[in-house]
This record gives structure tokens, C-alpha cells and sequence, in this order.
């Protein structure tokens, strides 16, 4: 047992951490979240091609570098820490679920798609869509709201039904039948769309008995990348905070040296490394123990969450007045902690289906 | 103790009532719920104009004596007009600054000259103010106040900078806090003045908020000037006529304030009814405990009402803020998914997420809430101060 | 409108004050709670007949002071302040709900008693024991737990059916066919009984139709009751915690003026007060406002609770080490409000109730 | 990353766990779940019993070199015996104090006359020793020790106060923290003696809870008298000693205690199903959130496994205290109107009753969450001390 990352992933952490920290500025995240309808686009293109970040744990016979989880874990922590919005965190769970269903028709092309620098989108509730098929062909229709990334997606991996079926299928968003509104968000780094669906073509990733498990079970990664990629953002949002508590003096030294102030720090400290912890044992269940990430999965995505908000929300108060500005990050981190809770159904849901599968209620 | 209103009360009441119904008519009428914390962006002119009509009216400056052009209402007199007003969902008040901080300033610590000179523009809704005391490096710690005065030629010449001005774009003078003895430290040396806005040597900036709106300003002074005479108070005397300022309110605006929270909470609820949220067990335990906190609020605030105690209004600021702040995050929670997206750009926010995001400034401006808990501590409380 | 006591009441508050400054020390609390089973008896007495406390609110026809239900409350906030075990609280409520009852058969004989000095006691949940009418005769029967003070009570007014419809009715405790049994209890200062009906006679204090409203208004009478005698057990216990960080040293200066504990204190501070208001608002709606006393009753029996938890509980942490012994005082204000909350039935069944009666749910 | 357990962890399992279950038989069957937190008055003498009964078997000091008697084993091996002890609810530790805090101690810093006297007799749970730091004016502060000891005629004499000590009244020996500088101040001047505590300089005090039970003495030295050699590294280095022993830990007994908590947490869980406060949202929404937090709290024990950085025993102490107060505050939730009545006298408390109020301990002793946020913001977070 060690729960130390390897060299080889503490040097994937500082690659990625190194360039970010050079290319993803606070700037050029300004920039993309407002004025580029939340997509740094030609940073996203040097991450995907450059960095190909988005193939880690794709199969080396695809062009993937064939890594666990962990590793893509990482770089959603990494690019957390940044808050640039650009479509990683779908794709690279929509790239898990295909390599699951990677002896399935159509499952290849797709990941090969990933690995050629494709973004990929995710939507995993089965309520918003239905599909048939009809002499093997698969058409499906409905209306998906608050799909990440959508616009920026070649493709989307969608749970619904066919023929009344659980299944997950994958649908062309530039394809006849689909269409794509961005909607402007409260959370300017995160791309949302509402994707209406009229008898669009699909491929079905699962065997007809399967596509429940496959469901669940790509939410769960959902959940861990979510983890993950909160823990990053609540990190930095921290580091920032103690920067500020630092440098900010009042009454003739610095406001961090005041107690009331060091020990809510003090706790913040304490919700962020156990939140830490657990999502980075999250990351090793999806590879390393796939019987421990139904509970793992949702309780790694609430603590990460709650992780962030309570960060998120004292670093705004720590700032006093120019956390409240536009001008300043803070509210950046907020936003986004706020609207991860909200599109995860919030805290309660997440914590009844915990409270489920561990079989207490 | 006794807690019901008197005849007199129920008979001013009514004058209120009758007035605010009357006038809040014709083209007044789009002013109903406009204005306010978050929104003074909204209908300034229109809202200036209902000054004027308030002002004309005799209802600015109730509380001041007759002799000053008030009612010489008595503080439950206040709260009631302040208590109708909000009930009838009446615009912001533009002048809030004018007739509830300077006015009482001007009226206990000003020349004679100076009341003449102020209070009527402030009476008739003609003359409107803005405060200017936080700057970027004195915030909770006021005293370490920059901005500087010098007397020139027969008028102070003002060079600094303040800032979280509300209402700093259209007001027509600031009362500003300015260190007047150079070299001075802290609590002395400073001077409480009043400066004309439209000046060649005042520059505002508005600063734009985690909402996308603009509630405050900051206000640069680059050789901005004002008579010698515009002085609250001696020269070197501007902290305690400031620290004056800070105890006039005694708890009217409050009461007042929990109308509007009364409307907000009921919309939340009626929300919550309308998308089914009443029916998660944490959705309405939240809902019922913001209905009992603001009960609680009430109850409160009835019994400190004008209060001069050390700290009664740091309790009363740090209750309705934290209570803002989490109806704030519960309506959001009570909106669901769907407050992820915006109903326009740019970043235009619907109701609820308006009061999520604004409420977040509740716990810090007028007053942190740290900077309360220490007034608290010490001077309530007697805790030692090392 | 005034919310300030009448210099009557005030005067009122200092000669209980006083008195209890003088007498129910907290060695005398400490022995009656120790030993006593929980009732200090001589003292009670003197409460009784000297200070003639619990007749202050009875109708001066029967021998009472007449005063109204705020007199009550400040006798009750008062001896919060002391944790003194005594029957006080149980005989007022009665006291109450008897002169309620007063133009109905039976109550007069009962308020004059309690005039003489009687304690008494009351028991609201109607769950536990029936009672039914043969030839004008009442006999009830049943098991009724948590009776408080019922080992030092004359008589009870018992919530119970009397053939099947609500009523209030009067039961001796010396009687035939009434048997008490006084439980070691968690609070000390709180003395509690079961008591056992077989075919026990009894009194009916309410007409037919009018019962479950009689009992309502009971409970909420005992919930403002309770939440003055809250309010004054959290206000003594926030002295005592401020005295003691004063005077204890660590690191070279009063832990008092370590600024983490000075802001927990404030929150403390700003749970008591307007609880202090709310409980007093609820006191003059028992005479002056009998419609709001529905909402207001609960309302203030949870804030007061509210604060006294919150606050017992920080003084335990405050005073440290020596919070957590049995010679300090500081658990048995830990130890009153958590029994206080757990016999009311629990925060959340308070809230409920209020939410139900505000219209919310 | 890899978090399975090797092939010779799980062999290393079997063997304790078999270990267990031949040996907590016949007279021992009695002390399952005896002892522990809050239970240390429960049958002492045959814990004794048992304490040697695993030294014979070479159960103490496992992470000891085999030179000194221990195993060598990794920390890994450590955490599985602990583990599996309390999965088999063996009783609570009666030597604790002198296995886990003074034996590494005395291998780090203590000179081999008194390795060679002490380690055996710990090793076979001959041995019993109890903490003499606190004192009555020395709590969180704890460089504000004032018990003394000097040498005299070749041995020392201490005079002074501990308190807080546990196990004092049945420990034969007391590692204590003393100033033998007089007139020293702060860490400076503090020595770490051991010293006899059958002896008639000695008195032990019980300390009453609020539980009524005493799980805590105080301890008066009136002249009492250690030999020369009795002393842990040099005259004045005591602080650094004492410091030390604070950094032993590294996570192991967090792990184990975590089993015990599961089992408390299970217990709560069965006795909400039993009475129907399950079907209570707030109820089973505290139940889960204990749940959680306990898993979290292993993963995060997990993770900093033999971790010495500063903090990381400070995280682990705020986070397992907090939570088992609170999960006091659950149990008796659960328990409901009947909690407020004891089972017999003198105050004779069920499991809930005593876990709700001894639990309030947990975030006073062995440094207060007070002392754990200071060392959290200073030694972690770096925030400046003035």
C-alpha cells in the first residue's frame, strides 16, 4: 500500500502545473470566460496536441498514453487550480466511458477522434431524451439542458433510453437533428448548452442489459473528475486567500496575523486536505478498485464541493471589499463552486444516494 | 411593557398610508420596487424626482425638530413611515446619505451657518449626498484614513482618494473624512468636510461588482476644493463627528428593512411552491428557520429601538446580514440547476440570482462583520484587549 | 407601544434577584441537585410563602398579586439564573391554565391552594393516559413519563382524553390510585417522575368542546415559560464564561483577549440577545396578544433553547479542562439545556410546529 | 498509488487476528469492549493481566528494532494490529502512555542505562506509566510548567502540581516535564524526569467528570524523590524531549480508532432503525454526514500515514474530535425524551448519555481545537504571528 503518487505522476503534476502557470493566466482565463463565450480555444488546441492531455488513459493501441485515472485526475486538479474554461473534464470522461465500451461498435473511432484532438461532451440524465431504432438505425429526440461544453464538443456521449432500454449513445452534435444554444452562465468559466435532439442518428456504446451499469457508472467518474477538479479550485482559492491575509494590513500589520482570521483559515485547511484525500483515493478506485467507486465516486464529488464552497465563500468575506469586485478572482471561485453544487442536483441528493449505497436509508 | 400601538400611531399610519397611495401614481408608479441595495442603478431620475416629491411633502427628515423644517415625529413615528413606505413597495431612497447621516451630523455637531445652508436642500430632496470615508488602505481600520486637506487661499484643497461611494455618480456633495494635520497619526489630525461632486478636481469611478453592476465608486480628489466654512465640527475633531455619525440611525432603518426581507423571504417560498422544492425536508427547514430568524430579527429590533448602547447596532448589523446572506443561498438552492444559466447577456441576473450574488457584500460593507464582533467583544462584552 | 419592563418589574426583577443572590448559591443549587433529588425544599418555601411567587399572576380574589404573565417570566428568567431545583416552573403554568379555567368547577379550590403554597405540576401529552365519566365520577388511567417536579407536587393537570374527547383534568398525587416514581435524571437540577394512574379519581377542568384548545394554550404558555427560564440560565452561563476569561492566563495574558475566542463570544452574545427579546416578546402575548401566542410560544421556547445550547456548550469548550469537571458549574447549564431540548421534543419537531402554524408547511 | 495490501500485510493480518481470538478467551472474554475513552475505570486489574499477556506474546512495541525487544515492524503492520485489536474489541490500553509515548521517546533521546532499565519492563506490560504535563497554570500554555525539581544528595526532589493525568492512580512510574533551573522561564530550563509514583511524596487525586466518573487525576509531588539518573537527555533539554514524544504518533492510532468509532457509528445507526428516528430527515441526514465524515477521515489517515509534517497530527486531532462530539450529540438525539433519565444512581449512565458528555472532552484534551488552529495557521498555513 503507498498512497504517494509516482515520480513519473508527480512529474506529470509539475509539467502540467508548469505550463499552465505560464499560459493559463489569470488574463487569459479573464478573457476567454468573457469575451470567448467560456473557451480558451487555441490554449485548449496546445493542450490537447502538445500536452495531449485529453489521451492519458486512452489505450496506447489508439494513440493514448495508457495511464490510470490517476493521471487524468492530476491534470483536472491542475487545470482546477486555473479555472480556464475549456472542455477537458467532459471529454476526458466521455474518453473513459468509450474505452469501457471499447470491444463495442463504435467505441474506437471516437476514442481515436479524442486522441486526434476532439472534444467531447457528456450528458447523463436519461430523463431529457429517448431513442428507437429502427432496421439498425438508432435516431434519438428530446430536449438536454446544461450540456458542459456543448459548443465547443464534436461529439456527446448522451444516457437515455432505447426502446425503452437504459443505453448510452453517442451523437454528432455537428450531425442533421442536433442542435446547440449556448446559453451565457452565472459561472463565466463554464460552458453550458441546451442541445435540442429531432431524430438525430446515434451509435449505442451498450449491450442492451448494460447500459444501466454504463450510466451509473460514468456518473461516478463524473463524479471523481468533479472531485478533483474542485479540489484544484479550492487549493488555489486558498493559497490566494493566505496571500492576500499576507500582504493586506490594517490596524498597523498584516490582517493574517489577526487569530479570529488564522483559525477560520485554520479550518478551511482542515475541510481541504481530508477533501483532498478522499478524492485522491477516488481517482485510484476508478482503475485500481472499481467495487469501492458507487460509494467513493458521489461522496469524493460532496466533500470536494463542500470543500470549495466553504473556501470559496470565506475568501470572499477574507477579502473584504475587493472580493467583491468583478475585478478580482474571488468571485470567479465562488461562481464556480456554486454552480458545481447546483448541476450535481445539490448537496442533499448527493448525499441521500451515498446514504443509499453504503445502505444506511 | 406594552406592545401595541397607540391611536396616534394607528392615526399617523394612515396619513402615510393615504399619502404613499395617492402619490406613488402616474408616472411614479413604475417606481414601485426599484432602487435599493443591489439595484441603484435603477430609474435615477424618476427617483430623484420622488425625492423632490417626498421633500415637498414633509416627509424627508421626520425625526428633525420643526424649527430645523421637520416633524419632530417621534422615533415609532419614523418607524412607521419607514414601515409604510416599504410596505408600499416605494422606490430606493437617493438620498439616504443626506437625510439620515448628514442631516442628524449637521443638526448636533455643525455650525448654524452650515444647517442653514444644507439641511433645507436635503429636506425638499434638492441636494444630494454621498459619503466618503473608506479608502483602499483604511477599510475596517478607518483611522488610517490618507486623504488629505489644506487650507489655501480661504477654501481646502483635497488630494486623495476614497472609495465604496454609493451613489457617488449623481450626488451633488460628499462628506468626507481628511487628515488636515500632516504628519497627524490615527485618530488625529482629521476633519470631517463638505466638497462639492461636480468639480474639475473629483473624478468618479465606478466599481463594478461580483453582480456586474455598479453600486459603488471610487472617488479620486486631485486638488478638488471647498470653502473654508464647510467644516463639521473643529479642525482635528472630523473622527469623533464621524463616529457621531454612525449612532443617529437607532434602529428605524432596520425595522423598515425587514419589510423588503419580508417580501424577498415570501417570493423564496412561493418559488419553492411553484417548482416543488417545499417538499425536500432541508428546502423547508431552511425556509422556516429564515421565517423565524426574521421574526426574531423583529422582535429584536423592537425592543433596542433607539438604543445608544455599545454595540446594539453590531448585533442588529450582524443579524440581518448573515440572515441576507443566507436567504441569498437559499434561493438559489430553492432555483435549482437552472440558476447555472443567465436570462441574457451581458451577465444579466434574474431575481434570484441577483440576491445570491449582492448579498455577499452585506457581510462586509457598513462594517464587517469582524469589525462588529470586535465592537462586540469589547466594548459589550469587556473582554480584555490584551 | 414600550417593550421596556415598568419600573414595577423592574423593581420585581432585582428583589427576586436579590434573594436568590443571597440564597440559592450555587452550593445550595449544587446540594439539592446532589442530594435532594433534585429539590431544594426550605427554599422553596420561603420562594413560596415569603416571596409569594407563584401567585403573582392568580387573581387577587383568590389571594394572588394579579400582575400579568411578564411578572412570571422575570420570576422565571431569574431563577434560570440559579439552576435552582424547585418546582417553580410546573406550578406556574398550571397556575395558568387553572385561572384559564377558573369560571369552571374545580379550578378555584386548586389556585387557592397553590395561593397557600402548593406546587404543582403538568403533563401536556394527551398520549399517555384516558379518562372516562361514570356517574359524574372521573377516573383516569395510564403511564406518564418525564413529570417535572412530580415527587414535589400537591397535584397534577393532566392533557388527557376523558371519554374520548380532549380534556384538561386535576389529579391528586396523594391520591388513590396515583403512584410516582422520581428518575435519577441526566440534568440534576431537573427533577422528573413517572406517574402511574389505575382508576385514579380525577377533576375536569374544561368543557367539552373547549379541551384541546385549553391544551394548546398550555403547552404554549409552558413553551414561553421554558423559554424564560432559558434565557436566563444562557445569559448566567455567558457571565460565568466571560469572568472566567478574564481571569484565567495563558501565554502571558487573559485567554479573554485572544481575539478566535473574543469573536465566539460575540456570536454567542448575538445568539442571546434577540432571543432575550423574543422571549419576552412571548411573555406579554400571554396577556397582551393571546392570537400570536401560537406562533410566538414555540418560536421563543426554540431561540431560548437555541441560545442556551450554543452557549453551555462554548463554556464547556472555554473554560477548557476545568469546564469538564463535575465541581464546575458549567455542565449543568450543559446538561439543562440539552434536557430541555430533548423534552420538548427535539428542535426540529419546534420548527415544524412553527412552520405548520406560520402557513409555511 | 496503490492502495492494496500486499501479500504479507495480509499474512501479517492472519496472524494477529488469530492471535486475538485464541487469547481473548476464557477469563479475558470479559474485557471486550472494556476500558478506552471515557471507560478507564473498568476492570483494571485484569487488563494488567491482559497488558502482559500481549507483552509474553510480543504484541507491545512492534515498531521497536528487534534490539530493543520490538519487531521492527513497518508502520503498516502497525496500523493492521491496531486494526484488527479493536475489530476484536480488545480491551482499552492500560499502557498506552508508556508504550507509545515514552518508549520511542527513550529510544530517541534517553541514555542506554535507561533504555536497558525501562523498554523491558513496558515490552512485557510489567510496567504501567502515566503523563505528568499539564498543570493548573500551564494547560494550552504549556512552557508555563512551574513544578519543580532539584538535586539533592544525588537524586532529585520535585515539588509541584500535575493534572489531567491519566491512569495516574494505578501507573508505577511518571515520565514528568519539571523547570530545574530556578527562576527560568518559558521552554528554557525544563527537564524530563521519571519518576517513581509509589512513593510517599506522591499524592493522586481523582478528578470528578461530568460523566461522575474519573478518568483524570490531579498529582501532588511533596517532596518526592526520582534517582539522579532518572533524567531524559540533559538538564534543561526537557522541552525539546517533551516535544518530541508529541511527534511519535504518525497516524497509526488514528486508523485504529477508527474502528472503534465504525462500531459506535453502527450503534447509533441500529438503536435510530430500532425507535423509527431513522425515518427523521434530520436524523438520517446526520447519520450519513457521520458516515462520510469517518470515511474521510480514513482516506485522509490513509493518505499522511507516517506523515511528520507539521500539522498533520493538528488536522487529524480537530477532525476525529469534532466529529465524535458530535456523534455524541447524535447518539443522544436518537435516544430522544428518554435520554434525559438515568438508568440507576449515582448517576449511572447508559452508552449515549455517556458518550454525549464524555465526547465533550475530545476537543480539550491532548490540546485543545483552540491550540490545534494556532499550530495549523502558524507551523501550515504560515500566517504572520503579529
Amino acid at each position: 500500500m503507498r498512497f504517494e503518487f509516482s515520480e513519473d505522476q508527480q512529474e506529470l503534476r509539475q509539467t502540467v502545473r508548469g505550463f499552465l502557470e505560464r499560459h493559463a493566466t489569470p488574463d487569459v482565463v479573464r478573457a476567454a470566460a468573457e469575451q470567448g463565450s467560456g473557451f480558451a480555444g487555441s490554449l485548449w488546441k496546445r493542450l490537447v496536441t502538445e500536452m495531449e492531455l485529453t489521451s492519458l488513459a486512452i489505450d496506447p493501441a489508439l494513440g493514448g498514453a495508457g495511464a490510470s485515472f490517476v493521471e487524468v485526475g492530476i491534470a483536472l486538479e491542475e487545470l482546477g487550480r486555473t479555472l480556464l474554461p475549456v472542455p477537458f473534464l467532459p471529454t476526458v470522461v466521455a474518453a473513459a466511458a468509450l474505452s469501457e465500451a471499447a470491444d463495442h461498435h463504435g467505441a474506437v473511432p471516437l476514442l481515436e477522434r479524442i486522441v486526434a484532438g476532439a472534444a467531447a461532451t457528456i450528458a447523463l440524465d436519461a430523463a431529457h431524451a429517448s431513442a428507437t431504432s429502427r432496421g439498425g438505425a438508432i435516431t434519438v429526440s428530446g430536449t438536454v439542458p446544461f450540456v458542459a461544453d456543448g459548443a465547443h464538443a464534436e461529439f456527446a456521449l448522451l444516457a437515455t433510453t432505447l426502446d425503452n432500454q437504459p443505453a448510452l449513445l453517442a451523437v454528432e452534435l455537428a450531425g442533421p437533428g442536433a442542435q446547440l444554444d449556448a446559453q451565457p452562465t452565472l459561472d463565466q468559466t463554464r460552458s453550458l448548452a441546451t442541445l435540442t435532439l429531432s431524430s438525430a442518428p446515434a451509435a449505442c456504446l451498450t449491450a442492451p442489459a448494460a447500459g444501466a451499469q454504463a450510466i451509473a457508472r460514468a456518473r461516478d467518474v463524473l463524479a471523481v473528475a468533479s472531485a478533483m477538479e474542485s479540489i484544484g479550485a479550492a487549493a488555489r482559492c486558498l493559497e490566494l486567500t493566505l496571500a492576500y491575509l499576507h500582504d493586506r494590513h490594517q490596524f498597523g500589520r498584516p490582517i493574517g496575523s489577526f487569530q479570529a482570521l488564522k483559525h477560520r483559515c485554520a479550518d478551511l485547511h482542515v475541510a481541504l486536505e481530508p477533501a483532498r484525500s478522499t478524492a485522491y483515493y477516488a481517482t485510484w478506485t476508478v482503475t485500481g478498485a472499481p467495487d469501492e467507486l458507487a460509494v467513493v465516486g458521489p461522496l469524493a464529488q460532496l466533500v470536494a464541493g463542500d470543500a470549495l464552497l466553504a473556501i470559496s465563500r470565506e475568501s470572499i468575506q477574507l477579502h473584504g471589499g475587493i472580493g467583491f469586485t468583478w475585478e478580482h478572482d474571488a468571485h470567479l471561485f465562488f461562481k464556480r463552486a456554486k454552480s458545481s453544487e447546483l448541476l450535481c442536483g445539490g448537496r442533499r441528493a448527493l448525499r441521500t444516494l451515498i446514504g443509499q449505497r453504503a445502505g444506511i436509508v | 411593557m406594552d406592545l401595541r400601538y397607540g391611536v396616534e400611531d394607528d392615526d399617523f399610519r394612515a396619513e402615510v398610508r393615504e399619502w404613499l397611495e395617492q402619490n406613488l401614481r402616474g408616472e411614479f408608479a413604475r417606481l414601485r420596487g426599484t432602487g435599493g441595495s443591489g439595484r441603484e442603478h435603477e430609474e435615477i431620475e424618476l427617483r430623484m424626482a420622488w425625492e423632490r416629491a417626498l421633500g415637498a411633502a414633509g416627509w424627508i427628515g421626520l425625526g428633525l425638530p420643526r424649527e430645523w423644517g421637520g416633524r419632530s415625529a417621534t422615533l415609532l413615528q419614523q418607524v412607521i413611515f419607514a414601515e409604510e413606505y416599504a410596505k408600499a413597495d416605494a422606490p430606493g431612497r437617493v438620498n439616504h446619505m443626506g437625510e439620515h447621516l448628514l442631516a442628524p451630523t449637521l443638526v448636533t455637531f455643525g455650525a448654524i451657518t452650515l444647517q442653514r445652508r444644507f439641511l433645507p436642500g436635503i429636506l425638499r430632496g434638492e441636494e444630494l449626498w454621498c459619503q466618503g470615508y473608506s479608502e483602499p488602505g483604511a477599510g475596517s481600520d478607518l483611522a488610517a484614513v490618507r486623504t488629505r486637506a489644506l487650507l489655501e487661499d480661504g477654501s481646502w484643497r483635497i488630494d486623495g482618494q476614497k472609495v465604496w461611494t454609493s451613489n457617488a455618480a449623481f450626488a451633488d456633495w460628499c462628506f468626507v473624512l481628511v487628515r488636515t494635520e500632516p504628519g497627524s497619526e490615527r485618530h488625529r489630525g482629521l476633519s470631517y468636510l463638505l466638497v462639492p461632486m461636480r468639480q474639475p478636481g473629483i473624478e468618479v469611478r465606478p466599481i463594478v461588482q461580483i453582480t456586474g453592476t455598479s453600486e459603488f465608486s471610487e472617488v479620486f480628489f486631485d486638488g478638488a476644493r471647498t470653502d473654508a466654512s464647510c467644516i463639521v465640527g473643529e479642525a482635528g475633531d472630523g473622527w469623533r463627528v464621524a463616529m457621531g455619525t454612525l449612532g443617529f440611525e437607532r434602529g428605524v432603518a432596520t425595522l423598515a428593512q425587514q419589510i423588503g426581507f419580508e417580501r424577498e423571504l415570501a417570493h423564496v417560498l412561493e418559488l419553492a411552491r411553484a417548482n416543488g422544492t417545499i417538499a425536500d425536508p432541508d428546502i423547508s427547514a431552511r425556509i422556516i428557520d429564515a421565517w423565524i430568524e426574521l421574526r426574531v430579527m423583529r422582535y429584536h429590533a423592537l425592543r433596542t429601538l433607539g438604543s445608544i448602547e455599545p454595540g446594539a447596532a453590531s448585533v442588529s448589523k450582524l443579524l440581518w446580514a448573515n440572515w441576507h446572506r443566507r436567504l441569498g443561498e437559499l434561493a438559489i438552492d430553492v432555483r435549482g440547476p437552472g440558476a447555472t444559466t443567465l436570462t441574457g447577456t451581458p451577465y444579466e441576473l434574474d431575481r434570484e440570482q441577483a440576491l445570491f450574488l449582492f448579498s455577499r457584500a452585506d457581510t462586509i460593507y457598513a462594517g464587517s462583520n469582524e469589525i462588529q464582533r470586535n465592537i462586540i467583544a469589547d466594548r459589550v462584552l469587556g473582554l480584555p484587549r490584551r
